[in-house]
């Protein structure tokens, strides 16, 4: 029996460890439920740790090309690491699947990439539409400030203006930054009716303490984010002053179907409790992707073979129903507006309402 | 307007209570021991645990994290350290990092890799308004508690012997020993003293700071700041180079966010280009 | 009565290397000894093995009746040694007064006396070990190594660097502390006819041996070990 | 005739409120063997390093041959002729003597920035170098590494290194310090057979060096000239014996 | 008598000086192994591509870690300077690759001659400090200026023109390795002829002792500013090669994590003899991929453990021995 060899290029170290952590159990996972193979050929996953590190990832990739006859690249927690790959994708012709990186550009970075995460804009927007329907009228955005924090800002402002919101001022946070205080502060003086927060994942669940002991929620001032920020897998020891958050994003743990029931007990089982979050399932669609565009080309992983499989593919995931855009090869999926909620003790996001089969909004805008 | 000077100084206390135990290392022992913030995280861990596992009340956690930190520290002091006081800086530097990877790859496999927090007793959140003033119950504990510590340290270092019989077993520790100064003795009490204050100051700054196992990389830049721009012979430099830079920090991005983070660093390169031996150095100071 | 010191066939030296070739002498208390020799032949050897900073390889040391062979520096500064190092060795990073008072032990000498004894230091004593001159870095060794309170002072070329009156003041004191208060001292000095006067045994080293010992006033008279182990003339003035 | 390499006009040199260098004023005459004396800590470190560039005063001025180079660096005094000995053994400790030498003459040369060509290739450098390590005792043991060196070797190399300068005015701090008796006087000599247009001033607390070696001394007290004159004046003088030389000189 | 004594002891001196300079037989083995390794390890050119540019970084920080004393913890402000510079160049202009690496080194140049001021004073501490201070702020930048640089999303979408339109960059990493390879060869003997020099012997000497050296008539301030803007250049070069082989640039060419890593190759490979970059930038990368393949999330206390026992038991051992052999040689020969 043939092998496609998978490479798996994650941050398993550094600061964005918990990314690789997740992403590559939730690619663990579909093996585990769906067995290794497909098309016909055993799929092997090699797992690699770039440190997050931009160059490493590149060489990785090269490397697995080159010496390991890898035919199908994975991964990839951050943009510039996706980015650092685009180049290697192009020049090999090898199909690269992007789990976790959430910057609109990517896939416009080659031909070969496709993706199972999101994009900032996609989940942005709809947080924005949510806001401007239920009575905010006047905003601060506070993001960190790279280029998602910048991708949110953006497109979240430009819903909520569409739908005559005001934005009161647009802050960002530096990514070396250990204290909150002087730009919670500013967001209590500018008194909005509600604050759109982008933060990486953990760095947010900071932030919200400091939110709270602020007093910002006594203020009046509404906490409204991207789902990153109350990450599902840092959520439950936020504690108290999480409870109320409302969220967009594609991802929750507490997601109500039978896909997602069976997915959350196999992942918490293999992985010691471990709570499967939106960058978990970006892995486990990654391998679904893989292995349905397999299925297609009956095992031909060549470049464009498996590219052209893999445009209009769809498939139901455990977030809901997911497809890629023939034209982008972005993914088109559901967004759900979610609210933090005590569930049997425990905190989660909980989903109340859904704007179904978005596209990357900045893409749709390009044409 | 003052809520923001308050900020900042409780900010820059936190950053005091993070750096003090790397005065004592680095500034008094002259040790470049940038594992400082490895210890500093276990004392976060401890206080984690001892919270969220058993249950116990913050209050003794404080203490707790300071004495198992302290102990760790004599343990590593003893088996590790002790050979390094000799050795070039490099040396140490290549050595602090090696313990540094180690702690934050023992981190992730004991604690995992997920930021870890824990919950304030409910009289230490929240905050209060103090005729106008928004003041963070919390940060008021910091700058309480860093203000003592501050002055013991001080008090114990200029006004008791063991203040000089250390700098002397530093400046020469053969003759330290030859005039009858028990060196060994005096370095691993100090060492463990200086990890204690780390472990205490991770204790604190955990709610603040955050703590996951990359804690001690983050942070090292922050104690180094302090310590070098307070300089590295006094306890009153680096508690003074702390507010400032604290102050600084959060009013500059304040109120001029757009170039929000380099005023740490451009502050620093300033200072150290006006003293670069340190706010109070002692051989230009007097 | 049981001699401040006794060494018996002393050997040590730094690391495997052997400097000290067997040295036995003893000295007995409020008695002064001048060690002569020229350049490396080990009288700083054995000074700094007295003090416990050599590596010891053979022999024993006692003090005052008691072994101190094997005892670390600091046990022996505590057992009554008194160290004044050859190159001064200042913490400078302490205060003139620090210097002293990090290392002080209770008795006779206090802060007081030294400064008495070198106003100078007093003059400075709130400056910085290594913004010394040096020969106040010199006085401040010598005064060091007093505030241990030692039974036994060990003077490594103490008067090196100084101004002749105050070399003349500090011979004479170290004279007065021996016969009035029953310390004893060892004197290193690389002039010999200076030193012979005011002390009262003397021992010549060459390669690590003792090669002459004898009372001061002996050596003194015998020009010709003088001039064999010391290369002493006859004609130089003082 | 009488002419003034050396000069200082009110020097003054404050640490804190602490005065080191109290108004000195101070000729010294070309080819001039001229002797500094003074109790411990009266100052005479200090006006080194003030002449040199070392430390820069608080008040008054420096001239070298009529120029003033108050504010000169070290650097730029040792290209105009201005170099010193240390009291306390100022070396390389990783060099060899050789090296050590060597670089001292090429930088007397002005080859020091030349980053391109080997500095074995300045065959003349390296043999003025031979030569004046010889001419100190120190030919043997030019390859060693100078911190494993005996004392009183590294104290005729601090010498030499002065010497390869070629200095026409040379300071020493008690380059005696350390060396054996029957040793000093050679040191001297060596320094005694000088050009006779070399100006040199020396601090020694020795004082059968100062008597024989110097023509002229200067007494220092607390900073401040305390008296001037020659060997037999100075060493008559009951006020000096009172401060500095005590009885038995 | 004494005139063949004067004679043997120049001819003496002759030998000692001509032997510093004396190509070593381990240098003469690095290369060898290099350009071997181009034929034997054919499926390892991406590693050793990225030994090489290490290399090239380590051995820039060794002019003035080794050799003037300046520890330095932000020489990843001119690596990065340099890559921006060469992407930027590739981008906008020029894509063939000599021309930016030029470019790219008179960037970081100029820009090491103008933060050398900065560090002129102070003690190792401050140095460190002032150092990273100007290597955070680079960092900074580059992430605010993403006008220019792309921000955190680096910079992409370049590609190099084959080098003297000759040989073309594959995806085997052949062609990169042997065009990072000349690049380190020829800097490493244009820092070799730099550290046998007597402005190199002058370095060593203010690094030794400051005070002193001022006194032979070492202008310290003028040789530390022209070292740091060489090594700078240098530093630029190597984050040029960086950036035109991963056609790639994102703000981790700045990281302080680079500066760190660095400083820590040079000193494991032992600083002050310009080879200590290479052995370690040899050590370090093939440990480090070698643990992160069999440990991809632990790696780092494995790395930690050796750093940790290669400390305690010496760091020289390591590396001491490379230069024994040939040296033992020629002090026999030079006691007959
Ligand atoms: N740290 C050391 N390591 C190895 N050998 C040493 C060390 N210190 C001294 N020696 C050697 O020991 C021998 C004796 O040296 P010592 O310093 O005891 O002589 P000394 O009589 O005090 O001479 P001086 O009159 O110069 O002070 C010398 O040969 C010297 O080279
Ligand atoms: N950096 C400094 N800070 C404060 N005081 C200083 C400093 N340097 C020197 N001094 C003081 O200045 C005085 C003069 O010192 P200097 O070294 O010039 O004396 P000296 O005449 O050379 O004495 P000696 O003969 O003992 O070497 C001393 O009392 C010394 O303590
Ligand atoms: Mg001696
Ligand atoms: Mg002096």
């Amino acid at each position: 029996q043939e092998v496609v060899k998978v490479g798996l290029i994650l941050p398993m170290t550094g600061p964005f460890a918990s990314t690789g952590r997740q992403v590559s159990a939730g690619a663990k996972a579909f093996i585990a439920a769906k067995g290794d193979t497909a098309g016909g050929k055993k799929i092997e996953l090699i797992i690699r740790d770039d440190g997050g590190v931009a160059d490493q990832t590149r060489r990785i990739a090269q490397e697995l090309v080159v010496n390991e006859g890898t035919k199908v690249l994975a991964g990839f927690g951050l943009t510039p690491l996706a980015m650092a790959v685009a180049p290697v994708a192009t020049q090999a012709k090898i199909p690269t699947v992007v789990m976790a990186a959430g910057t609109a550009a990517i896939t416009k970075a080659s031909p070969f990439i496709t993706r199972t995460s999101g994009t900032l804009p996609q989940y942005s927007v709809p947080v924005g539409t949510w806001a401007s329907q239920n009575g905010i009228k006047k905003v601060v955005t506070l993001v960190s400030d790279y280029g998602p924090g910048v991708d949110a800002e953006k497109w979240f402002t430009k819903e909520f203006k569409a739908k005559g919101g005001e934005i009161a001022e647009a802050v960002r946070i530096p990514l070396q930054n250990p204290d909150f205080a002087p730009f919670l502060q500013r967001v209590r003086d500018a008194k909005p009716d509600a604050v759109f927060v982008f933060l990486p994942s953990g760095v947010g669940s900071l932030f919200m303490k400091q939110f709270a002991d602020r007093g910002l929620a006594d203020a009046g001032i509404k906490l409204i984010a991207t789902g990153d920020v109350t990450d599902d897998d840092i959520l439950n020891s936020m504690g108290k002053p999480a409870i109320g958050t409302i969220t967009g994003h594609f991802y929750a743990t507490s997601h109500d179907s039978p896909e997602n029931k069976a997915y959350v007990e196999a992942f918490e089982k293999a992985n010691n409790k471990m709570r499967p979050n939106f960058m978990s399932v970006g892995g486990y669609d990654g391998m679904a992707l893989i292995y349905n565009a397999l299925e297609k080309t009956k095992g031909d992983a060549s470049g464009p073979a498996f590219m052209e499989a893999v445009k209009g593919l769809s498939w139901t995931s455990p977030r809901g129903p997911v497809s890629i855009d023939p034209e982008t090869r972005d993914i088109i999926q559901n967004i759900y507006i979610r609210e933090v909620k005590e569930v049997n003790g425990q905190l989660h996001n909980v989903e109340f309402q859904t704007f179904s089969a978005l596209k990357d909004p900045e893409k749709a805008e390009a044409k | 307007m003052l809520t923001i000077l308050f900020d900042g100084v409780a900010y820059g206390m936190l950053l005091f209570i993070l750096a003090c135990g790397l005065t004592v290392t680095l500034g008094l022992m002259n040790f470049i021991n940038l594992a400082h913030g490895a210890f500093a995280m276990t004392g976060g861990y401890v206080t984690v645990v001892m919270m969220n596992r058993y249950g116990i009340s913050f209050y003794w956690c404080l203490p707790a994290a300071f004495l198992i930190t302290a102990i760790l520290g004599l343990i590593l002091e003893r088996t590790l350290y002790q050979w390094l006081y000799r050795a070039d800086h490099l040396d140490q530097v290549l050595f602090s990092i090696g313990i540094v990877f180690m702690a934050v790859a023992g981190a992730d496999y004991f604690m995992g890799g997920q930021q870890q927090l824990i919950n304030l007793p409910p009289e230490l959140s929240g905050r209060m308004d103090v005729f106008g003033v928004g003041i963070g119950r919390y940060r008021l504990f910091t700058i309480v508690i860093c203000a003592v510590l501050a002055l013991a340290l001080q008090l114990i270092l200029s006004k008791t012997r063991f203040g000089s019989r250390l700098r002397a077993a530093v400046d020469d520790r053969r003759v330290a020993m030859g005039l009858g100064i028990n060196v060994p003795v005096v370095f691993a009490l100090t060492f463990a003293f200086g990890s204690g204050l780390a472990g205490l100051g991770g204790a604190m700054g955990a709610e603040i700071l955050g703590l996951e196992p990359n804690f001690p990389l983050k942070f090292m830049i922050y104690f180094l700041i302090v310590v070098s721009v307070g300089g590295t012979s006094t306890v009153s430099g680096p508690f003074l180079a702390a507010m400032l830079l604290g102050v600084a920090d959060v009013a500059g991005k304040y109120y001029v966010p757009a170039i929000g983070p380099f005023v740490i660093y451009a502050l620093m390169i300033i200072m150290l280009i006006l003293r670069p031996n340190g706010l109070f150095s002692r051989g230009a100071g007097r | 009565m049981t001699p401040v010191l006794a060494t018996e066939n002393l050997v040590a030296g730094y690391g495997e290397a052997s400097v000290l070739a067997g040295i036995s002498l003893t000295i007995e208390e409020g008695r002064t000894l001048a060690l002569l020799g020229r350049n490396g032949t080990g009288k700083t050897t054995f000074v700094n093995t007295l003090a416990g900073v050599t590596t010891h390889h053979a022999g024993s040391i006692h003090l005052m009746g008691r072994d101190v062979t094997k005892l670390r520096p600091d046990r022996r500064a505590a057992a009554g040694i008194g160290w004044v190092p050859q190159e001064r060795n200042i913490f400078k990073s302490l205060t003139v007064e620090e210097n002293m008072t990090a290392i002080a032990r209770p008795g006779v000498w206090t802060l007081e006396r030294v400064y008495s004894m070198f106003p100078r230091l007093k003059e400075r004593r709130k400056n910085l070990g290594n913004q010394l001159s040096g020969g106040e870095q010199q006085m401040l060794a010598v005064g060091r190594a007093l505030m241990v309170n030692p039974k036994l002072l060990l003077l490594d070329e103490p008067t090196e660097g100084l101004a002749p009156i105050i070399v003349d003041e500090l011979l004479a004191a170290i004279q007065r502390i021996t016969q009035g208060e029953g310390m004893s001292a060892i004197i290193i000095e690389q002039k010999a006819r200076k030193v012979l006067p005011l002390t009262d045994d003397a021992v010549i080293l060459d390669r690590g041996a003792v090669v002459f010992q004898g009372t001061s006033a002996q050596l003194l008279a015998d020009e010709a070990i003088l001039g064999q182990h010391l290369g002493v003339e006859k004609g130089v003035r003082h | 005739m009488s002419d003034l390499v050396l000069e200082t006009r009110g020097l003054k040199r404050n640490f804190g409120a602490f005065v080191a260098t109290n108004d000195v004023s101070l000729k010294v005459e070309r080819g001039a063997r001229h002797a500094l004396i003074g109790p411990n800590g009266a100052g005479k470190t200090t006006l080194i390093n003030l002449l040199t560039g070392v430390i820069p005063p608080s008040e008054g001025q420096v001239f070298l041959e009529g120029d003033d180079i108050t504010s000169l660096a070290s650097f730029k005094r040792v290209k105009r002729g201005l170099t010193r000995t240390f009291q306390i053994n100022q070396l390389f400790n990783g060099f060899t003597p050789l090296e050590t030498v060597t670089l001292a003459i090429a930088e007397r040369n002005g080859i020091g920035h030349n980053l391109w060509s080997s500095i074995a290739g300045y065959g003349q450098i390296v043999e003025e170098a031979a030569e004046l390590l010889a001419r100190f005792g120190l030919a043997s043991i030019m390859g060693e590494r100078t911190v494993i060196l005996p004392y009183g070797k590294q104290r005729l190399l601090e010498i030499a290194l002065a010497f390869a300068s070629k200095p026409r005015v040379l300071l020493l701090d008690e380059p005696a310090a350390g060396v054996p008796e029957d040793e000093r006087h050679e040191v001297l000599s060596i320094v005694s057979d000088l050009p006779k247009d070399v100006t040199v001033l020396l601090i020694e607390h020795d004082m059968d060096l100062v008597f024989s070696f110097a023509s002229r001394i200067s007494v220092l007290v607390a900073g401040a000239v305390f008296a001037e004159g020659s060997v037999s004046e100075i060493s008559a003088d009951a006020r000096v014996k009172a401060v500095y030389l005590g009885e038995n000189a | 008598m004494a005139s063949h004594s004067t004679a043997a002891a120049h001819s003496r001196a002759d030998k000692l000086m001509k032997r510093r300079s004396r190509i070593r037989f381990y240098e003469v083995v690095i290369w060898l192994a290099a350009i071997a390794a181009y034929f034997l390890l054919p499926s390892k050119m991406l590693i050793l591509t990225e030994i090489a540019i290490l290399a090239l970084f380590a051995v820039s920080l060794d002019l003035v870690l080794g050799f003037a004393g300046i520890v330095s913890l932000g020489h990843a402000a001119f690596f990065g300077l340099g890559a921006y510079i060469a992407g930027l160049v590739a981008l906008h202009y020029v894509a063939e690759p000599v021309t930016g690496l030029v470019l790219a080194g008179l960037a970081a140049g100029i820009f090491g001659f103008l933060t050398s001021f900065l560090i002129l004073r102070g003690s190792d501490l401050t140095r460190l400090m002032t150092t990273l201070g100007i290597g955070l702020m680079m960092a900074e930048l580059a992430n605010q200026m993403a006008w220019l640089t792309g921000g955190a999303d680096g910079l992409s979408g370049f590609s190099l023109n084959p080098i003297f339109g000759l040989f073309e960059f594959d995806l085997f990493g052949k062609t990169g390795y042997v065009y990072c390879l000349v690049v380190l060869f020829i800097g490493t003997m244009i820092m070799r002829r730099i550290a046998f020099s007597p402005f190199g012997l002058s370095l060593k000497a203010i690094k030794s002792n400051p005070m002193r050296a001022g006194m032979i008539a070492v202008p310290a301030r003028k040789r530390i500013v022209t070292i740091y803007t060489i090594a700078a250049a240098f530093a630029g070069i190597a984050g040029a090669l960086l950036a035109q082989t991963t056609s790639f640039v994102s703000p981790d060419v700045l990281a302080f994590h680079r500066s760190a890593d660095v400083l820590m190759v040079l000193t494991i490979g032992g600083t002050g003899y310009l080879y200590g970059g290479v052995f370690g930038a040899v050590l370090f990368t093939l440990v480090k991929d070698w643990l992160s393949v069999v440990t991809p999330q632990y790696w780092m206390f494995w790395i930690g453990l050796i750093l940790v026992v290669l400390v305690l038991i010496g760091r020289e051992r390591l590396t001491g021995w490379i230069g024994y052999l040939p040296e033992r040689f020629s002090k026999k020969e030079d006691r007959r």
